[in-house]
């Protein structure tokens, strides 16, 4: 863990002036490789540089920090630490700025070397901002480490007691649903006036016997029965009509589908 | 290390309140980096009077110090919250078995419900405080037997058990109809074939009470 | 302590120094039985006036409140064991820019530290309760995006987000927002700028900053 992590953790915003890392106090090797360690990425490398400068980070010389950046990540090579990709993107990212950034106006291309440079102070504005807000934040008093809450607090218990309820017609109603689910169950045929087929059989034969002529079914119901009786008697006839049939006394005639069934006898 | 009576007051409060255990003079003052125990015995003395009208006390028991609520609102930190719920289905047939039959016994309650009864329906009307064993039926087994209680009356408004109405007046109102048709005639038409077929055999069904009832 | 704490003083008193949780203006009304939310408020603030030169004090924090020891008494107070999370360098940061971002998303954290998160940064933050996913982002891909908790708020003793150090100033210098609006806003409308004008703005945008920074 580098002094960077311990000043994070412990230390105070009014700090950040003095927080020059190991690299500007300490010129050996060593150093430099624990430093390595402790950077987040080229970003936070660059925004410690940049915090070298000593001045605003609205004031940082851009090219004075190419150069540092680039000089640090030099040494770094040539001591052989082991760089992540992303320091050597960053240098050479920062190599074509310092060059752009040197070549006359108007060979530049777009954007312009000094918007990049623009973008670039801006976002180590920002990881600088949400830096020092951290720094902050862990310096306030914070819960079990500065302020302490009640050692051995009783608690609090609700014990939860129930209220039932039920109304008369709920307890009735379950009675009688219990009885009519356990009751046992009895079946009983409503008695409905009906016209047998053995009367119908009588009827439609007798009445065949009356001419030769062809007749629609409707003509051998009996003429004043209630529609019920009507029903049975129209059904039981037709079942008539087909015995008839059957035997070879009558035939049976219909012209269209759903048209009137007519019936005639077979002389013998 | 600590200056004034206040400051080590406040001292002694903080360490209290953040110990998880009672602490003695001694510990107190081996903790404050060794105050007098005879000031800390002072500081406790007036933080205790101090708090007295308080809802928390500082007290010692046994020779150590620790802060606990006050004995009069000892009520607050056991709190009792009235929930209300409804009888289930099954618990209120139950209940409804033995104010018609009782006393009654589980095995008589099962037989007349034609279904089993699971334990905890009988738990809540006892709970609820509407049922109630009434001793025991002199048969091998001995079983427990149940009857409804003065509240159970109370509750459903009934003067006695003879007000319940009897099975020929229940059958007048309906009451008597199988479950599915009761259940049918409140929810309507139901969605799925078979449930359409069911409805029409219990419409037939009630045709026929209706012509029984002429 | 002045004038003796009435009995509703008390009550809230007894049950917050006795609860295991901070509580909230409502839950404690309903813990003691349905008090008037006003009351319950008025009584707190006396009780918090009240203690504020005693070594425990009575705290707001998220809308809930709890009593803790005064912070000028943590030299006393801490323990030999550390009791609080130590994090990492990388977890801070993120932790921070949630906090004076959100809700926002990992790629936005990522962009701000110019470096990728690792999964367990995350982790350890939603683990010690002090963010949580605050739903989803709708633009493409949806992406998650992370808000703080009302316990990073007690942990850190603020009261809400708006006492976050520092939060008025990095909001009025522009330095919660992204880069590419930081950029546009000090390149102003004019889409291509020759470069002596672009020296202009950047001087304006000094001189600007200067002033905001009176």
């Amino acid at each position: 863990m580098s002094e960077l992590d311990l000043m994070l953790d412990g230390g105070q915003a009014e700090q950040q002036d003095e927080w020059a890392g190991a690299a500007s106090s300490q010129d050996d090797d060593a150093a430099l490789y624990l430093e390595l360690d402790g950077w987040e990425g080229p970003l936070d490398l660059l925004l410690d540089l940049a915090r070298r400068q000593k001045v605003d980070l609205r004031s940082i010389s851009i090219l004075a920090l190419v150069d540092q950046y680039l000089t640090y990540i030099n040494r770094a090579e040539a001591l052989r630490l082991e760089l992540a990709a992303d320091y050597l993107v960053m240098a050479a990212w920062l190599a074509y700025l310092k060059s752009s950034l040197l070549l006359p106006r108007e060979e530049q291309e777009d954007p312009s070397p000094e918007e990049l440079a623009l973008r670039l102070q801006l976002r180590l504005q920002r990881l600088g901002a949400m830096r020092e807000a951290a720094a902050r934040l862990m310096a306030r008093d914070r819960i079990g480490r500065d302020v302490f809450l009640r050692g051995a607090p009783e608690g609090l218990r609700i014990d939860r007691k129930t209220q039932w309820q039920c109304d008369w017609y709920s307890l009735v109603q379950g009675y009688g649903q219990v009885k009519a689910r356990t009751a046992p169950a009895v079946h009983m045929v409503r008695n409905r006036p009906v016209m047998t087929l053995e009367s119908a059989l009588d009827r439609v034969s007798a009445m065949l016997g009356v001419t030769l002529d062809w007749m629609r079914l409707e003509e051998f119901l009996p003429p004043y029965a209630e529609p019920r009786l009507r029903r049975s008697a129209l059904a039981s006839s037709f079942v008539a009509a087909l015995e008839l049939a059957r035997k070879g006394r009558a035939e049976l005639a219909q012209d269209a589908i759903f048209g009137p069934l007519r019936l005639r006898r077979i002389p013998a | 290390m600590i200056a004034g009576p206040d400051e080590l007051q406040r001292a002694v409060e903080a360490t209290l309140f953040a110990s998880e255990t009672p602490m003695s003079v001694e510990a107190l003052a081996a903790h404050l980096g060794g105050a007098e125990l005879s000031e800390v015995r002072i500081a406790l003395r007036e933080l205790a009077a101090n708090y007295a009208p308080h809802g928390i006390h500082l007290v010692e028991r046994a020779k150590r110090w620790h802060f606990e609520t006050a004995p009069d609102l000892a009520h607050l930190l056991r709190r009792e919250r009235e929930q209300v719920r409804r009888l289930s289905r099954a618990a209120t047939e139950v209940l409804a078995i033995i104010a018609y039959h009782e006393p009654v016994s589980r095995a008589e309650i099962e037989s007349i419900r034609g279904v089993q009864t699971a334990k905890g329906t009988l738990d809540v009307l006892l709970e609820a405080g509407w049922a109630r064993v009434a001793g025991r039926r002199e048969v091998p087994g001995r079983p427990v037997i149940y009857a409804t209680t003065p509240e159970f009356l109370e509750h459903f408004g009934l003067d006695s058990r003879r007000d319940l109405p009897g099975i020929d007046e229940l059958r007048a109102t309906g009451l008597l109809d199988p479950v599915d048709d009761a259940f049918d005639a409140l929810m309507g038409p139901d969605e799925d074939h078979d449930g359409a077929k069911e409805q029409e055999t219990a419409s037939d069904l009630k045709q026929m009470d209706d012509h029984q009832a002429d």
